[in-house]
Formats: structure tokens, C-alpha cells, sequence
């Protein structure tokens, strides 16, 4: 609409309402505030409209006439404020689609899929709380008969932890050795992460190495929420127990290494604290309380199992995600 | 407790209704010009978000009390087509785009309380109070 | 200051300036207005502050106060688009916050200092033009009696290319020979860069390794403005050509190697375009248009001569940097 | 060209007069209320970061034509300690930090024409301009 004629439709509308008053006329002059907010009408201008559209209805008196040249020079402060937020705004959207590319680029660190074993079947749920996440998992395969799966969670959100991440990809890409070991290759990981990042920031991760010919999994663990080893034979959790520093603490740290059997049946949940991190209603989620999940969804393909558990969740906390989560179940058939 | 007064929302007369019906029951209770204003203005928005992108709706104002406390309360429900990303259209920014949800930031800005229910394809709840000082 | 202290400071201005008028009373309310603003004080606040001042003054009719009804309404809505932007302001913060910690881990992936030889001095000079630089440039020393340096600009800005940037440190840290080949390792980085980032990014690079006991530069260039190659003998400047894709545009793309010897007081110049993309006045800076400004400082340590090319051809085009600057200057003793 | 009018600024009592000049001279060109007021407003915050932050400066105020157009232009010039980061200053929240240069991003918004020198220790000059339409 042009300028002319919202100075126009004002008059109208505030001569109808001098003339009858009514609610009528108070919608129209919302509906038209909108107007002139659109057409980069600032305050000031405004005031001089409603002074130019009164003095056509009534006697303006010389004193209230001067008094709008008080207003009008309040109001210039006003616009300065309001000419302010279309910088603001569109400074933001700028920013906002650096974060979509970067979100983007996200993906693309993630595997496209699973390591695929005749006798193994994996599943994988990843759902970021906010555009940007900063859980991170990766499979590594190098071998015929093995392969190495990582999944991280770097305390840190936004952008700060994507290139965080970015860079967790690509010192684990670039580790040189063949057959990969869990406690080496977080003691590369933590060397890495330690002279690269804020000394705010630091990561916890658990890396593992699956080989699927004596279905044994070897893992280390820095200082990352544990995972589960459900037993088939006696229908049981238990946690697949670690202890390590966080990665970027110290210079030098070592990780242990542990060693789970699996068995036909058997099966590795692997997770990062956004699956057990969730408030219901004033109470706190426990990871006691994700056992009764796990155990309702077995003898679902693993896939399946992930999904379910999931949606459940996050039912159970009213569809908010309060942190990144991030589920990997392998299943031994 | 009153029975509230409830304004169904079919045509654009409706909202100029459920304002004035607003701004009388604020007027009421003491509120002043600044204050009858906001609720007007605040109900006007959730009912021409009724009248533009649902089928039918009503506003419901509501005079309450709470621990000596005495408020305006008002429900806008409609039997719409739901407001998708809830989160996104509380966005500043999103306001401005027109469309479904639209000055939705800037409602919750004036009252003291939002609340806001929606679910795809069943229609859209908003519960809004500004207390009495 | 307090809102009530607000309200009766507009009233005493307000009359003052009724009484007398006169621009002191102007310049109070100006002043005021800030503290309103800053108060959090709405437009339609400032609009019943006002008619409560003036009908103290003055006999204010019904009309006139009617009209101030109308005006409310109005003014309401140009309150929620300053209450927005108080909302846009501390969103900006948080994302800016975000920005400059990214920032300070951009730092941490430029090399800390130059290659030390004792006959060779080696400056650099590396701005970007905004908070977050899409140049980068890299010293790796693998070899006793060699190393290699990278220079590159990445096409994109912002978030976006402080990504791609940590992509390619860690791609070219995993770069697991020991002696580099710059056409394979060109060629390794542009595998990355292709399969990792978005389609509309490249990156334009070039890769070299000088050779400290035959003073040889083998190099090869993806893109990549080109350098220069000071001869002594001759006082004179000579591109240093090659030619090749650049990285992420085709996933398989090679990249032949040029070599040059530099002879004692011989110098390496290498660049981003950002040296030379500068508009000076209504005309565009050309690339013949550095030779005067390279000859003039030539005689300084390489350090020193990077620095003075960089503050004259910043003055030059008015304290404006349009793109990121990056130079390296080697020269052989 | 006239000769400009120059205003000395030491005293708070001078960021009035050069408001007032300012106004008058936008008056005298025909300029209506509103960009009278923009004006002096401006004059306002260059002359009060004179007063506040330099020892000592001016404020020069000029009709200028150009191409059949007319307009104020206005200078302002402190001998004070220079801006250190302008490209900051200009940018938007800065403005209500306080301090030197705060506004400046406000006054270019309001103006047609906003350049800005500035050097650590010898000081700053704004020119702005205002085209009547
Ligand atoms: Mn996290
Ligand atoms: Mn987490
Ligand atoms: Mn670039
Ligand atoms: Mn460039």
C-alpha cells in the first residue's frame, strides 16, 4: 500500500471513530497499524499523521499543537529503535542460513549407513535437539571380519561443536592404522581434541571395535554414558562399565580397554545421555527407568527397536527433546 | 466462578465482538486505557487467526481470581488445521510472515501468561491471562 | 531510573516547554527518550504519558482525547515490534558469542610460527576481512630438509567456510606420506572436499614443497590465484602458472606438478585473490597494478616486506578489506 | 556556496544551539516537523559525542546544492581520541552500549548521506547529509 494512502485510511478511520467511537473503527486502526508498520511508517511519522488528521475533525489548540512537537521528538528515538530491528532482522536471517549450510554439512559427516554382516543387524536412531547437534557416531570399517563404531557427545552446543565435530571426523579418518584399538584411538582422539579446542569444551565418547568373527566387542570409554549388553539366555542389562577422562581434559590420558562376549541373541545399546536425559512433568527420567523401554521392544528388528523406543520417550516427555540423542543397537542374530 | 463469556468466530464482525467484549470486561475491572488496549488487541489477534485459518472457533473471556489475584483470562479455540511447528511459529520474525499462527510472539509479549495446544488436522488452543497489578 | 521518576520528569518537561518552548526543552526530551527506551517504557506508555501531562496543563476536549484511543491502538502494535526487537537483540548475542568462539578455533588451526631454516626467511601476512576467515594457509614439515605449504581460499564465508576449513586441516594432517607430493596430496584433498561438502562450495588451493637442500618449489594449483616468483638476477617478477580445478567441483580430477629454482635473493610470493580484489575509487585494483608495490619493498626481511605491502594497499583502497588477505613471502638468503 | 555556520561545542549549553541552528536552517529550507526534528536530533547526538568524549570540536552546518537538489549538510569534528574500531562502532547494538560513537548507526539511519573518518589520537569527523525532496 502506498504511503498517500495509508495517511488516507487514517483519516478515515479516526474521523469515523471521532464521529461515532466504537470498537468498528479500533479494529480497522489495528488492521492499518499493521499497514504502516509493513510500509517502514516509523512512530514520529505516525504522530504527525494522527496531529494532520485531527486538526481536519476539530480545533487543535496552539498548546496541544506544540505538545506533538514534544512527541514527535520522543517518538524519533522510538524509530531509531524500531529502523534498528529490520537490521536486526535481516542481519539474522543472514546468520540463519549460515547455520542451515552448516547443518547440512553436518550430515554429511554421518555414515550414510550401517556396516552390513550376515549374522549382525544395527539400527540407528540420531535426532539433534536444536538445528545443530552435537552428538556425534561414525562406523570405521577397515577390516573384512571387524569393524569400529565411535559415538560421542561433545559438551558444547551450536556451532562451536560442529566444528568440533568436523574435526573428531577427520582425526578419526586419519588414523593410521589398520586394526584399529579403542584405548589408542582415544588417546589419539584425546590428543587431538586437547591442543585443537577451548579448554571449555571437551567431549565423551565411547569406541569400540566389533569383531564379527568371534563376536567379541572391545571398547574403551571416556567419561561417556554407558551403554547396555542385553544377555538373551537370562533376559537381562547390564551395563557395559568404563571409566576414562574426557577427551580435551589432559594432554596425556589412558583409556582401558574392556571385552563383552555376545552370543546369539545377545545385543550392544550404545547411547548418548540425551536418551535418559528427560524430565516427566517435576520428576527426573533415571536410567533404571529406559530398562521396562528396552525390554518392551525386543524381538523387533534393531531398526525397529530404536524407533520404537524413541517415539516412546519422547512421548514420555511431552514431545520436548532437551538434549541431542543418539541410540545404536547391534544385534548378534 | 463466572460462566465465561464465549463469542463464536464465524465472521469478521465476530472479532470486533470478542474485542469489545474484551475491552468492557478489562474496563470492568479496572484496568486502564493502555491495558483495555493489549486485551483488545490480544483477543483480536487470536480470533482473526480463527476467522482467517479455521473453519470455526470461539473466544472465551473468562474473569478470574488467584490467591487474591484478579485477572482476565482468555481461551481462543478452533477445530483447524493445527499449527505444524509450534516452536517455529513462536519465533520472532515468523510473526511477520503472515499465515497460520502469525502474531503469536507478540500476544505472548503483552500477557502475563500462553499457553498454546495444537495438534495437526484437530485444531489449535490458546489460554491467555493478564493479571490486575 | 524508575518509571514513576520517568513519568513526572515528562510531565516538568513537557510544561516547561508549553511555557516557554524553545530547543533546551527539545534536547531534555531527547534525552529522555533514551532513558524511556532503555526503561522499557512502550510507545503506547509514552502515549498515555503524554495526554496525562498535557491534561494537566491544558483543557484537553473530548475529541481530542478520543483521538488518543485511536492512537494507542496504533502505537500498540509499534510496541510489539520494539518489544521484538529487545527479543532479536539477545538472540543476536548469543549467535554472535557462538561466532567468536569458532573464531578463536580457527586461530588454533594456523601454524603457530614459520619454518625455521637458516637460509631462508619466510613472512606472512593473514587478515580476514570479516570475524570468520574463509583463507587458510598451512606450513607442514615432515622431512628434515623440506617442507610444504598450503595456501587457499575457500569459496563461501562465515560458519559455513570455518567447517570446510577444519575439513581441510585434518585432511591434509591425515595425509599419511612422508613425502608429499603436491599433485597427490591436491588430489587427495579434493576427494574430501567433493565428498563432504555442499555441491555450491569449492575451495581454490595451492599445495607446494620447497626443497631446502636443492632450493626447488615443486608445487600444484587448484584454482588458485596465481604466484609470483621474484628473480634477483633480473629484478623481476614472474607468475608462477599452473593450472587445475578446483577442489570439490569433479571426484576425480588430477593435478600436474611445475617446479622452479630459486637462486640466492630469489623469493616465492604466494597469495589470495584477496590481495588483489580491492576497488580503488570507481576502478578495480588489477594484478599488474602489485608489481610497483612488491619492487618497492624489496630489500626488507620478508616479514617486514609483507607488512608494509599489506598496510599500503589497505590505505590504498581507503582502510577496506573486501576479501580475506593472505601472504606468504619466501625468500631464499 | 554560503559560508557555513559553525558552532563551537564546549559546553553542553552549545549541543542546544547547534540543535536549534539546525532546525532553524531546515525550517528556512522547507523542510516539515518530522525531518526538522530529524535533524536537530542528529546534530544532537554528534555534538553531545563531542561534548562528552573530546576535549574540544565543531559542528558546521551548510546548505548545499547539487544537481538542482538542496540540502543540509552537516559536519562534525573533534580533535578528540579517535574512534579505535569504527567498522564496530557503526554496527547495531553497539549504539546503546554508550560511550564514543554511540548513536552513530541511529544517525546514518536517519540521514541520506553518512560518512565517517576517525584516526587513534587525532580524532573523528562525521558529514551528513540531508537531501529535501
Ligand atoms: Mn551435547
Ligand atoms: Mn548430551
Ligand atoms: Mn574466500
Ligand atoms: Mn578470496
Amino acid at each position: 500500500m502506498q504511503k498517500e494512502n495509508l495517511l488516507t485510511q487514517y483519516q478515515e478511520i479516526l474521523q469515523a471513530y471521532l464521529q461515532e467511537g466504537g470498537e468498528n473503527q479500533l479494529y480497522l486502526g489495528q488492521q492499518l497499524s499493521k499497514w504502516l508498520l509493513a510500509g517502514n511508517v516509523p512512530p514520529e511519522e505516525v504522530i504527525e499523521l494522527h496531529l494532520g488528521a485531527l486538526s481536519k475533525k476539530t480545533e487543535v489548540s496552539e498548546e496541544i499543537r506544540a505538545s506533538f512537537e514534544m512527541l514527535t521528538e520522543i517518538m524519533i528515538e522510538y524509530g531509531n529503535a524500531i529502523r534498528e530491528n529490520r537490521s536486526l532482522r535481516s542481519r539474522q536471517k543472514q546468520m540463519e542460513s549460515e547455520f542451515e549450510i552448516a547443518v547440512a554439512m553436518q550430515q554429511t559427516m554421518l555414515p550414510d549407513e550401517v556396516p552390513d554382516f550376515p549374522d549382525l543387524d544395527i539400527g540407528v536412531v540420531h535426532v539433534p535437539a536444536n538445528q545443530v547437534s552435537g552428538d556425534y557416531y561414525n562406523f570405521v570399517q577397515r577390516e573384512d571380519h571387524a569393524f569400529s563404531v565411535a559415538i560421542a557427545d561433545i559438551v558444547g552446543k551450536g556451532m562451536p561443536a560442529a566444528l568440533c565435530m568436523s574435526m573428531i571426523k577427520f582425526a578419526m579418518d586419519s588414523f593410521d592404522e589398520s586394526s584399529v584399538k579403542p584405548g589408542r584411538m582415544l588417546h589419539h582422539l584425546n590428543r587431538v581434541v586437547e591442543r585443537n579446542i577451548d579448554p571449555s569444551m571437551f567431549v565423551t565418547m565411547l569406541f569400540g571395535r566389533y569383531d564379527t568373527m568371534r563376536h567379541r566387542f572391545r571398547y574403551a570409554v571416556a567419561g561417556h554414558e554407558p551403554g547396555f549388553l542385553f544377555c538373551a539366555r537370562d533376559e537381562k542389562f547390564t551395563d557395559l562399565e568404563g571409566k576414562g577422562l574426557v577427551l580435551g581434559m589432559l594432554p596425556e590420558t589412558c583409556f582401558s580397554e574392556k571385552e563383552v562376549a555376545l552370543e546369539s541373541g545377545d545385543m550392544l545399546i550404545l547411547m548418548t545421555d540425551g536418551v535418559v536425559e528427560r524430565k516427566i512433568g517435576t520428576r527426573y527420567f533415571q536410567r533404571e527407568d529406559l530398562l521396562p523401554y528396552l525390554h518392551a521392544e525386543i524381538g523387533l528388528s534393531a531398526q525397529e527397536m530404536a524407533d520404537r523406543i524413541y517415539r516412546r520417550l519422547l512421548l514420555l516427555s511431552n514431545f520436548e527433546l532437551q538434549d541431542d540423542y543418539t541410540m545404536i543397537i547391534i544385534h548378534r542374530l | 466462578m463466572e460462566m465465561p463469556y464465549c463469542i463464536p468466530i464465524l465472521t469478521e464482525q465476530d472479532i470486533v465482538t470478542a474485542r469489545q467484549m474484551g475491552r468492557k470486561l478489562a474496563k470492568d475491572l479496572g484496568y486502564g486505557m493502555i491495558f483495555q488496549s493489549r486485551i483488545a488487541t490480544a483477543i483480536s489477534e487470536l480470533a482473526r487467526n480463527i476467522f482467517l485459518y479455521a473453519d470455526s472457533g470461539s473466544v472465551k473471556i473468562n474473569i478470574i481470581e488467584k490467591e487474591g489475584k484478579v485477572g482476565l483470562a482468555v481461551v481462543a479455540e478452533d477445530q483447524g488445521q493445527g499449527i505444524r511447528d509450534i516452536k517455529k511459529a513462536m519465533e520472532d520474525g515468523y510473526s511477520t510472515s503472515g499465515g497460520l499462527g502469525a502474531g503469536l510472539p507478540g500476544v505472548k509479549r503483552l500477557m502475563d501468561q500462553f499457553t498454546i495446544e495444537s495438534q495437526a488436522g484437530k485444531g489449535t488452543r490458546v489460554e491467555i491471562v493478564k493479571w490486575r497489578d
